[in-house]
């Protein structure tokens, strides 16, 4: 792919995810923060087109924004809007929440003064073709049992769901 | 039917009920009409569903309500006699059969033979004509939109029958008290024979499109189940208690007009459910085309009109006479005090009595049966408020 | 000017790939009106259509045969009152028809209408088109929750649980055509849409007949779960007319809910598209590997390759079916009663048959006639889907919801596991 | 004759009973001035119409052994068999039709008012046996205000039936589940089936209310 106006689309993408990250934690109707998510969602996925990383970005679009969304608005919707909304919406513990903001500046403030070195650096880049035939091999070859544990996982998740769900199987 | 988190008050809300609402969702009240595509009219039912699952259901009637009874009241016997079609306006011949009967036998007199042919034949027609309405609009609350049109288009040649006869289609006004006023026209005879060989194989036409449909099976079989027993708990009557298993029908038990000398047989069904009802009316299609092609064959002459006096004062008295209208039993219960005017007609309407069971019917299945059930039922509404 | 039109056409790759700016915007124009014209005349289509299969007529009075019924329908729908409800939740109410159309046209960045007809080729494609596919059911959701209404909420309810069950029979069929595509001699497999179709090129096979009956029985599920993704009959119930009145577009109108009508219609032509490249050869012609013994013909163009009778006769096929058209038209001309009234119509008719056979004539021009076979065969195919769609309205009732999710999960998700591993196992022994 | 034909169904000749309903509105009302001339208060001498028998049956035996005079009539008219019971007695005889004697359906329950008589409201139960083939009618007499037994115990059809029958005529019914009118809207005032109710009147009050209107005329 010829990349066409990355910084600008860098740019924009991100601002869009920021936006819309704020917008999810501050909006009172869960609704609304949902849709926001979403975006943050579909501006992560530009990110990881950006990235060379096109099956990342394919999945995160059918998974995150199609699949989980739809199902996080379809119990939202179930819920009584006007009753979530009289609720107070941040709870109470702000302490924590400094000291999180603050271990996170400092981490940025560290991104910052030590630049790159932070990061391993990416040596080879792979051609975006094999991109997807790599994620395969990697999962399905190297890391199969790791990603066949974390299947069994989620199985048992569904199993639980199930269980919890269903008072007569 | 009371929601016991809808009575506790709202003031608090503690952990435990929160998780309850939640996981449970609320019960949600949906309400059904009167403005609704497959109400058919202005019935409005009131359903709780929790989910897609109805809970319990209320049935919200007399949208239509004219009050026939007391206009009866206040009308002479004949001039009573036009109202009567507009209670099931769908099967209008019907219901002036049953109140033309019932006069007569308070009158003690008896509508002559060629009379009673002329109307088994036009109220058999009838039966046919509110069978196809029902078979196009209940397939079109299913989804099937197709044989609507197919029945609609059939059911125009009954109605053409009734114009070239009477020169009205819907509310025909076919019958007086003591016999018919019109003679049949010439081509009577020739036309029903030829709408009777015309429409039987678009019945096989219908059922072609329905009858093995995998659809339309599963979305009619074992929905709205109604045993025998429950039926006749609920006066269920007509094709809704023949398909549960009940071999019943006026046409047989109390013959009227000319039925006891036609050989046809009462369809009945099994289960009880909608598919069974569903060919059991279309069983009953067949078995009108029957007797109106043997009432066609052996119409009799001579007069159609009994000896009626000009004003009609039936002694004082009672009765209560009923038909096998296309719904289930239409009675009337006539008191007399002797004057030209009743002194009280009270009307059996088979779809109120039969829209009484929907609840029990539709209890514990889905939102789509709903409109099934209220399909099958095969109600009409002006005769439920009437 | 020209030579740039000309050097871009004799280029072999689409414009996304070239990063050519002026031709991937019209790409994206014309495939915006193309679409957007398709859906009016498949809205006329299907109300004809649906009419003769219920022994009716459909539209008659506007234009010859109601062909002008589609513009007379839009007009109304853009005047008509645009109603939102006092207690909607506006932004949201605002959005979801939006999110839907964008959702549906998104899909046809991808759709490969030839080998180099497509805005542009992704390495993702297929996935790309299900994940935004997929989006357009957040629009509804969107939609129904937003009118703040009974109806639309369990019309959004069903339509979300119903989308989300079907894309996962949808997905496993996909993969098993995807999987198709590396069994060809170069063994390697692609996800790209070009590349789908260059791979049943490449196999001499539709991927529909290829380990026979996998394909089909892949296609089918496919086919299946298409129409439930796209909430057309049998699997309407999220706008079950006799249940929900219209489900989750009850409370729109006017312009909002065209914008939803024109989504549906983009929809289904999209996963019909989707299904033609994949298993039904996209672009290719019917038996492609037949070229019939060599023939020549006056060729003014840069076309070297010899041309075979085959080829050639196939060719004219686009041009032939608009001689046709054209003649049906020029008949109905005659036929017009002769009445002063009728005059304009009767010009608007004639007029009609003169620009179709002028665009007949057109497509006989040799470059325009190779350029325009591609688009014409995948056109034809999607209009099979398409029929079939208007079809399956005609014929069957509606599914009951615990139905459809019953098909969903104990049949579609098991014949489609099936078929995957099927395929795999054939392709790995074959 | 009257006096005949209905036996002590009705202790008074009804012929006054229509007058008060159609005598003051018909006035108003232009179309049904069938003019309800004094109807001759000696009914037309003329046809020696039927007359009702005595209704004999081992079933009536067996009632009248069991509830003595609370069985106050049993007759056969133009074929149709009716029975007039005691208001005290009567959800017990209906019991006894439909645990001993077979009459499982209940066709029909409705009522006639009398406005002239002591006993204003006669509630009539219409029940049909499947097996035996055989209709026969149950009435009781209930004066102003007096309830009625529900039949919805025995009967579920019962339910909507009586509801009628208490929306129209205001007769209500001890043991019924829900008890609420059925047609007219539940605020609504006035009983429209009873002969004082005249034809062409209307809860107004509940018109302007809730339509928005005048008047509904």
């Amino acid at each position: 792919m010829n990349p066409v106006a990355t910084p600008f689309f860098f740019y924009f993408l991100s601002a869009m995810a920021l936006i819309s990250g704020v917008l999810v934690i501050t909006r009172k109707n869960p609704v609304h923060s949902a849709i926001a998510l979403i975006f943050t969602l579909l501006s992560l996925a530009g990110l990881y087109l950006m990235l060379y990383a096109p099956f990342v970005a394919g999945v995160q679009i059918i998974l995150y924004a199609g699949g989980i969304m739809v199902l996080f608005l379809f119990v939202i919707m179930l819920v009584s809007v006007s009753r979530v909304e009289r609720e107070s919406q941040f709870n109470k513990q702000w302490l924590v929440g400094i000291a999180a903001t603050a271990a996170l500046g400092v981490l940025f403030i560290l991104v910052y003064a030590k630049g790159k070195s932070v990061f391993p650096e990416r040596t080879v880049q792979l051609p975006e073709q094999l991109n997807t035939q790599q994620v395969a091999v990697w999962l399905y070859g190297t890391y199969m049992l790791p990603f066949e544990i974390a299947s069994l996982l989620l199985l048992v998740a569904i199993v639980g769901a199930v269980v919890m769900a269903k008072k007569r199987i | 039917m009371t929601d016991p988190t809808k009575s506790g008050g709202a003031s608090h809300l503690d952990l435990a009920e929160r998780e309850h609402t939640f996981l449970d969702a609320n019960e949600l009240v949906l309400n059904m009409g009167p403005q609704h595509p497959s109400t058919h009219g202005v019935l409005r039912v009131i359903l709780k569903l929790d989910g897609e699952k109805v809970r319990g259901t209320e049935c919200v009637i007399g949208y239509l309500h004219r009050g026939v009874e007391k206009i009866a009241e206040n009308r002479t016997y004949t001039m009573f006699n036009p109202y009567v079609d507009r209670m099931d306006y769908v099967a209008a011949v019907s219901n002036g059969l049953g109140y033309c009967e019932a006069v007569e036998k308070l009158l003690n007199i008896e509508a002559p033979p060629r009379a009673n042919y002329i109307r088994v034949i036009l109220t058999e027609l009838n039966r046919l004509a509110s069978h196809m309405l029902w078979l196009g609009t209940h397939a079109l609350d299913i989804g099937a939109i197709t044989p609507l049109f197919y029945t609609f288009r059939d059911r125009e040649e009954i109605l053409k029958i009734y114009e070239k006869y009477c020169g009205a289609r819907l509310t025909t006004h076919a019958f007086r008290i003591g016999g018919c006023l019109y003679e049949t026209y010439d081509g009577f005879e020739a036309d029903v024979k030829k709408f009777v060989s015309f429409v039987t194989p678009k019945i096989d036409e219908y059922e072609e499109l329905l009858t093995t449909n995998r659809i339309w099976v599963e979305r009619t079989r074992g929905v709205g189940v109604l045993s025998g027993p429950d039926c006749i708990d609920l006066g269920v009557t007509g094709p809704v208690l023949r398909a549960s298993g009940v071999k019943w029908d006026l046409r047989k038990a109390k013959p009227y007009a000319a039925y006891s000398q036609f050989q046809f047989e009462i369809p009945t069904g099994q289960n009880g459910d909608t598919y069974d009802r569903y060919l059991v009316r279309v069983a009953e299609m067949r078995q009108s085309l029957r007797i109106v092609s043997q009432a066609v064959e052996g119409i009799p002459e001579g007069p159609i009109m009994a000896k009626v006096p000009k004003v009609l004062k039936p002694p004082v008295g009672e009765i209560y006479h009923s038909i096998e209208a296309p719904k289930g039993e239409l009675g009337y219960f006539i008191v007399s005090d002797g004057s030209t005017q009743p002194y009280r007609i009270r009307v059996r309407p088979p779809s109120f009595v039969n829209l009484q069971a929907l609840d029990k019917m539709v209890r514990g299945q889905l939102v789509a049966d709903v409109v099934a059930v209220i399909g099958t039922l095969d109600i009409v509404l002006g005769e439920v408020d009437r | 000017m020209l030579d740039y039109v000309t050097g871009y056409l004799s280029s072999n790759v689409t414009p996304g790939q070239a990063g050519n700016w002026v031709w991937a915007l019209i790409y994206i124009l014309l495939i915006f009106l193309g679409i957007s014209l398709a859906v009016m005349g498949m809205v006329w289509l299907e109300r004809k259509i649906l009419a003769h299969m219920q022994i009716r007529l459909g539209p008659m009075r506007v234009g010859p045969h109601g062909l002008l019924q589609p513009i007379a329908d839009s007009l109304k729908l853009l005047l008509k009152e645009d109603i939102i409800p006092e207690n909607a939740d506006k932004v949201v109410f605002w959005l979801a028809p939006l999110m839907v159309v964008i959702a549906a046209f998104t899909v046809f960045i991808v759709i490969p209408f030839g080998p180099t007809h497509a805005v542009t080729d992704m390495n993702i494609g297929i996935l790309f088109m299900l994940g935004v596919s997929s989006l357009g059911v957040l629009g509804i959701i969107m939609a129904g929750w937003a009118s703040n209404s009974h109806y639309p909420l369990m019309g959004s309810l069903r339509s979300s649980a119903q989308m989300v069950s079907y894309e996962i029979a949808m997905g496993l069929a996909v993969v098993s055509a995807v999987l198709m595509t590396s069994f060809n001699a170069g063994g390697s497999g692609t996800l790209s849409m070009i590349g789908i179709v260059q791979a049943q090129a490449a196999q001499h096979t539709w991927f529909a007949f290829k380990f026979f009956p996998l394909g089909l029985v892949a296609l089918f599920v496919f086919a299946v779960a298409m129409v439930a993704e796209t909430n057309r009959a049998p699997f309407d119930l999220p706008e079950a007319e006799s249940e929900l009145v219209a489900g989750f577009h009850t409370e729109y109108s006017g312009f909002r809910w065209s914008l939803f009508f024109l989504a549906e219609y983009t929809a289904m032509l999209a996963v019909s598209s989707i299904a033609v490249t994949l298993w039904l050869g996209g672009w290719m012609r019917p038996f492609p590997s037949w070229h019939g013994p060599a023939i020549t013909i006056p060729n003014f163009w840069e076309h070297a390759a010899p041309l075979g009778a085959v080829d050639f006769a196939f060719s004219l096929v686009p041009a032939v079916c608009f001689f046709v058209l054209a003649a049906f038209a020029f008949i109905g001309t005659l036929r017009m009663p002769k009445h002063p009234l009728m005059k304009i119509q009767k010009g608007g008719l004639g007029a009609l048959a003169l620009v179709l056979a002028g665009i007949g004539l057109v497509l006989l021009i040799p470059p325009v006639r190779d350029r325009i076979q591609d688009i014409f065969w995948f056109v034809a195919k999607v209009a099979v889907f398409m029929y079939l769609y208007i079809w399956y309205r005609g014929t069957f009732p509606r599914y009951r919801f615990d139905q459809l999710m019953k098909l969903g999960w104990k049949v579609m998700l098991p014949m489609g596991l099936g078929v995957l591993i099927a395929t795999a196992v054939v392709g790995v022994l074959v | 004759m009257p006096d005949e034909t209905k036996g002590n169904t009705s202790p008074n000749p009804d012929q006054p009973a229509s007058q008060p309903s159609s005598s003051s509105p018909s006035s108003a009302k232009p179309p049904v001035t069938v003019p309800p001339k004094p109807t001759a208060p000696p009914p037309p001498p003329k046809p020696p119409g039927p007359v009702p028998m005595p209704w004999e049956s081992d079933m009536v035996a067996g009632l009248k052994q069991r509830f003595g005079s609370g069985i106050r009539e049993a007759s056969t008219y133009l074929g149709q068999s009716y029975m007039v019971v005691e208001r005290a007695v009567v959800y017990d005889v209906l019991q006894e039709l439909h645990d001993e004697q077979e009459f499982n359906y209940l066709v029909d329950c409705t009522a006639t008012h009398y406005p002239q008589r002591a006993q204003p409201f006669e509630v009539i139960w219409i029940l049909y046996s499947f097996n035996r083939n055989e209709r026969i009618r149950v009435k009781t007499l209930l004066a102003e205000g007096e309830a009625a037994p529900s039949a919805v115990p025995l009967w579920s059809t019962a339910n909507w039936l009586e509801r009628e029958v208490y929306d129209m005529f205001g007769i209500r019914f001890d043991g019924h589940p829900d008890l609420r009118r059925i047609l007219l809207p539940e605020d609504w005032k006035g009983f429209p089936l009873r002969k004082d109710h005249s034809i062409i009147q209307q809860d107004q009050e509940w018109v302007q209310i809730n339509l928005g209107i005048e008047s509904g005329q």
